[in-house]
């Protein structure tokens, strides 16, 4: 049986764990535009976005939040995939996606709406492109496959304007590979050519299933399988995977059909806060990942090279330090929903039954005795 | 997709009534729709070149290209997932299901997907897809051939879910399918796609055409004769119109005036047109296919039984499949309700 | 598979009364009816080395080894699908489902295969397969994690359908469907998952259970009482039984007497007991947190009062979910049937 | 885009249309044993098979079956499977699988029971190792991992008793391979080892669509990207079929899990009776194929090597004959089910709502006027 689980160090790699550039004529290119500048930029993506889920964990135990899911680890994977991305492009992603949702600008407050129970989610997809977090795993696969055959449609591969040409990324992880679903948007993007990237960030977990239990092959291989180029990376690597998707997304813009990206990261904390990791997982793991840890390698690189002092990262922490702030207060005063709001949107059209069912709430609330609301 | 599909000549939709068969009636909203909204497109198994198992799509890939007309993979669960992304894209997918028995590889993105998506999106944005599903028995088919999966959708809050059983309906009913902001789900009677009718097509029609979610009173009973007792309400849709029809025939012999009411809307539910004719005849028996246990008729029953209590004179009977699966052809006559059944029906709730 | 599971020393099953929660009940009886066959395994996602989100499953693994409590990949469809050969095979399949809206992915091995292959088989085999769904809202989780899909279940013919309400029928259902020839649905109420009863367990005590398809008076009204008029029956299942019962409590304050019928089993119903109950009081109420439309309310109505038509002082009336997906948590109490809406279907029933 | 409907004679070939036997090593010798009489009997079985399947189609042409699903062209791809297994192992069936049916010993009138509408198949699998036919596309495939992992879990696997060790085939169309639940069921067993040889037979055609239409590379690939061994044969020598699953069942049987084995075949009859393939199917496709046909090589080969001469293949015919009258007449005579059969099988326990219903129906039958039965 072929290793499904490789080291990282194997997969694609510019940005070793200790913060070395490694030279690579192909993949580096793709990346010849980051330099220091870009650079920084994505550290502080990545910093923000790790604090952001420090303090969500944070208002999750003090009962502000439902349940969180945190990204902590797969930072670089995140920002990394979606700084490959143009304006136009279109992101479908798992729940755990808060990094391509700050990339792309969805206000974080959004995204812990859902965590609170406060929404189902509700941010506007065609303002940043990045659509509704899926939480059945492996449904969103199709959608964006669909998605895509409607750029197909609407002329926008292919056309030579980097500001046109539409590609679409489809997120999942590990264990969705499992599902049927997932392997059947796949083939249909292959048998379309339909301009998707399928990006799977392998975290090493479903909950509390190692990868050995989703697959026997690595996913990459099964890519290619479906006529799908296959490429893995080191998902702790923000320039590698930015380099990788870039092909990728170009790729898919051009007409070239779909390629799938493994993601080779890992899931720091639980899979939310409602697990338990030790239940299932060795601790050795978790200490051989903080040696691989995503934001350490560039925050070295940055200051090995000049890139960046102290100064800029005491601006990151406390640009960190400000947005974990807004983000509390915000979650705080959060005003729950209207209890008539669950009507509003179940259907765009009229609807008598829920017209009455709705004017049965609103009387019910209206008489019903204070202390029962 | 770099081949640029044929575009129809502006159309000028016909107005004319004409003869068509429920299948065909189905091909002209199509085709109609596709000419008028450059976003409609269908997908499905066999659809394109083939024209469907059913024919329905008979000449729309020639018409309208193979980006338009999509023959897809095998794979249900993909013809509705894809069919969401590209609603998404602002597109109109209408997706074939090629018989009832095959929806159930998509029900996943059918129930937690498609009818879901509009709330999770809270108004940024719709997914008006259109699902058609030829369903119900009687044509003498081998397993999974001849189901009635309606009462799923119907039980599935984010769906509309209607069921034309004439071809002006099914011609009319599609086409408005075709401008709902909602995913709509159509149960198309199988056994009925032979059925002859005529059938006013074009825009200008649409303006003659009921409500989508109206039933329909497809056989009165006059004011009077419902007031000298003796008259039962019959609630069916579908592929059992046909059978409470020929029942009220055989009925109006007997000296007994059956009102057929046609749903044609499954969800929602048009109770008021029910409950008044309940209130009139006082007597009520509900007809479909399905099995009787949680089919439409439990519904209709308990809906029609709150609302005009006082007024019924017997509890509303259901007529319907039985507690087992669909069996095998060649006795599916007795599984499937007919005019007998429903006379029988008819004459225990006149407790005759 | 060449781990040889570590086989438990022959098993005293515990008779004594223990206090339990729901879901260690449901371990309890996994854990008996295991040591009981050896055919019976466990599959799911998480379900072993966690012991499943929930922990029902916890410590099975431990002590029947990993080819008797099998973590699967993550994929619905084949839990179901690789049971249904299981059982071909002559084992007893145990399928846990890990929230009820990630069902669906599952749901054509279910409706078109697990439900239908004894029919096929026409005798030649059977598919005893055991899904375990724990369902229901009020948990305050996020979307899919609070849904009742009871009534497609119920709907399908072929299959048994269970939704036990207190820790005593936990252990008795789950003990006595996994002894049942046909595949058996347990609905099993997840916001009740952590109430306390006391557990007569062990094979001895199945001797006392009531049969699998029996409903239960879980609070009785006496003759005197409901013939002096002003009583009213409450049906309820699963998680509503708790409400009903709270509500039955209210109400006995006020001076009305609620018979709180917990139907146990939902398909088939025992409609016997509902109809007796409902013959007494001549009032009826359903609660359940499904969706009104088509939901369990409807069959019951339907069917009760098809037969107590004329004991019935008015319609059977139904209290439940709205025809909107399950609402965000923070407003699902709005969504969720409580006691004050079902006292206020109970006053509506009275005519109050 | 790789070729995804290679000519057959890329893949595994024992012996080539013209009747003449390749020399092969490796595949060669899975089948040493098949000499002249071997040779003959498989000729019979697909000989008797092909006869079979041309009643069925005439009965369907004269009304006396609902439907008839034609297994013409791919009697070699079934023959040779069914040769290649042990009385002891097992096979899940598409609707198409009539000639593993007829080696396997089910009574060819039962299959036919089902196309005529009299039941849902109901021969015993326990007998015959053969399951129901299965007509909801790829929900078979779950079926037989499943049934597999029984295998596995009752110690028939590796034992190293050819009397005992079992393997388990898994029937699907090119079709099939699109559906979630064949990806599914192949990547579960890869993940279990379990012991099933997954059987595609590529036939070219899914109703109207062609193999275009459901991948964009070959199946044997998609296998590997799964981490499981993939073999292309040519679906139309009964030989290389033979020699191909069996290497496959005995890697199953010896505890090295799955293989899928992709038979390149020809569906030379329409989808069914149904059916119109001039709709979709150029004229030309259907002469290539003519000149691959399964029996009229085995059948050269025989006479070229003095194998058979025309007494066998007068014999043959005459049993065919037979053959077809026998189901002839067992089809015409065939009685309809009781109608209170349908409530026999739903539940094996006690039912009372079906037990009710039936009560009704045996009234309703009973008082009904004569004329309407
Ligand atoms: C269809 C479905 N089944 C089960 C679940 C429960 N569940 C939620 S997350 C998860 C594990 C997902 O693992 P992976 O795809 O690797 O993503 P990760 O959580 O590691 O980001 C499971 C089983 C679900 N959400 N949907
Ligand atoms: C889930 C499902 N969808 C659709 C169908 C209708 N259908 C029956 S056979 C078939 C084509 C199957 O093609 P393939 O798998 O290549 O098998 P073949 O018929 O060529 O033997 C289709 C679409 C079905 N039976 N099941
Ligand atoms: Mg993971
Ligand atoms: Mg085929």
């Amino acid at each position: 049986m072929p290793d499904a689980v490789p080291a990282p160090d194997a997969a694609v790699q510019l940005l070793d764990p200790s913060g070395t550039r490694r030279e690579d004529a192909r993949w580096g290119a793709l990346v010849s535009g980051v330099g220091a500048e870009q650079l920084r930029e994505r550290y502080r993506d990545m910093a923000l976005v790790r604090r952001f889920d420090a303090e969500a964990t944070a208002l999750q135990r003090q009962g502000e939040l439902a349940l969180w899911a945190s990204g902590t680890g797969q930072e670089a994977a995140q920002v990394g995939a979606a700084r490959a991305l143009a304006p136009q492009d279109h992101v479908f992603p798992t729940y755990r996606e808060h990094g391509i949702a700050w990339v792309r600008g969805v206000d974080p407050l959004q995204v812990l709406s859902l965590y609170r129970g406060a929404s189902h989610g509700g941010w506007d997809p065609r303002a940043s492109g990045f659509h509704p977090y899926t939480l059945v795993i492996g449904a969103q696969l199709p959608h964006a496959t669909g998605y895509a055959m409607g750029v197909q449609r609407d002329g926008d591969v292919a056309t030579g304007d980097p500001a046109r040409d539409t590609a679409v990324l489809a997120c999942f992880g590990d264990g969705a590979s499992s599902q049927g679903e997932v392997s059947e948007a796949l083939n249909w993007a292959a048998v379309f050519r339909a301009p998707v990237v399928f990006f799977c960030q392998n975290n090493g977990w479903a909950i509390s299933s190692p990868t050995s239990r989703q697959f026997a092959a690595p996913l990459a291989r099964r890519a290619e399988g479906f006529g799908v180029p296959g490429v893995q990376v080191d998902g702790n690597d923000v320039l590698a995977v930015e380099a990788v998707v870039r092909e990728a997304a170009d790729r898919a813009r051009s007409g070239g059909g779909p390629t799938l990206v493994e993601a080779l990261t890992f899931r720091v904390a639980a899979h939310t806060t409602s697990d338990d990791s030790s239940r299932y997982r060795p601790r050795e793991e978790d200490e051989l990942w903080a040696t691989r840890d995503p934001l350490t390698r560039v925050e070295a690189h940055l200051r090995a090279t000049g890139g960046a002092d102290d100064a800029f990262f005491d601006a990151v922490r406390a640009e960190g330090d400000e947005l974990g702030a807004r983000v509390r207060r915000g979650v705080r005063e959060m005003a729950d929903p209207e209890p008539l709001s669950m009507f509003d949107h179940a259907y765009a059209g009229d609807h008598p039954l829920v017209a009455q069912e709705r004017a049965w709430l609103e009387g019910w609330i209206a008489t019903e005795p204070e202390e029962a609301r | 997709m770099t081949t640029t599909a044929t575009r129809p000549a502006p159309h000028a939709e016909a107005t004319a009534p004409t003869t068509l068969t429920l299948a065909k009636a189905i091909t002209a909203a199509l085709h109609d729709a596709m000419a008028a909204d450059e976003k409609v497109l269908l997908m499905g198994e066999d659809i394109g070149r083939l024209g469907g198992v059913f024919r329905v799509t008979d000449g729309l890939q020639a018409a309208f290209g193979e980006d338009r007309v999509v023959d897809t993979p095998l794979a249900e669960a993909s013809i509705l997932g894809t069919a969401v992304g590209l609603a998404l894209r602002g597109y109109r997918p209408v997706c074939e299901i090629q018989f009832d028995g095959f929806v159930y590889p998509a029900f996943s993105q059918i129930v937690s997907q498609l009818a879901k998506m509009p709330a999770r999106l809270a108004g940024a944005g719709t997914v008006p897809v259109v699902v058609r599903i030829p369903y119900g028995g009687g044509i003498g088919a081998v397993e999974h051939h001849s189901e009635s999966p309606e009462a799923y959708f119907a039980h599935t809050a984010g769906l509309r879910v209607i069921a034309p059983a004439t071809p002006q309906d099914a011609y009319w009913m599609l086409r408005q399918a075709l401008t709902q902001p909602d995913p709509v789900v159509v149960m198309e009677p199988k056994r009925r796609y032979w059925d002859k009718g005529a059938v006013t097509a074009g825009a200008a029609s649409l303006a003659e055409a009921p409500a989508l979610h109206s039933a329909r009173v497809a056989r009165p009973v006059s004011a009077e004769r419902a007031a000298a007792g003796g008259a039962v309400t019959v609630v069916a849709y579908g592929p059992t119109v046909r059978v409470a029809l020929d029942a009220a025939q055989a009925a109006a012999e007997e000296g007994v005036e059956l009102e057929v009411v046609d749903l044609r809307s499954l969800s929602p539910l048009d109770t008021g047109t029910v409950v008044e004719s309940a209130q009139r005849t006082g007597r009520v028996v509900v007809v479909h296919e399905a099995p009787v246990f949680l089919g439409m008729g439990a519904e209709v029953a308990a809906r029609v039984t709150e609302a005009a209590f006082h007024s019924l004179e017997a509890p509303v009977l259901r007529v319907g499949g039985f507690a087992v699966p669909y069996p095998a052809a060649r006795v599916e006559e007795h599984y499937l309700p007919d005019a007998e059944r429903l006379l029988d029906a008819v004459d225990r709730v006149l407790a005759r």
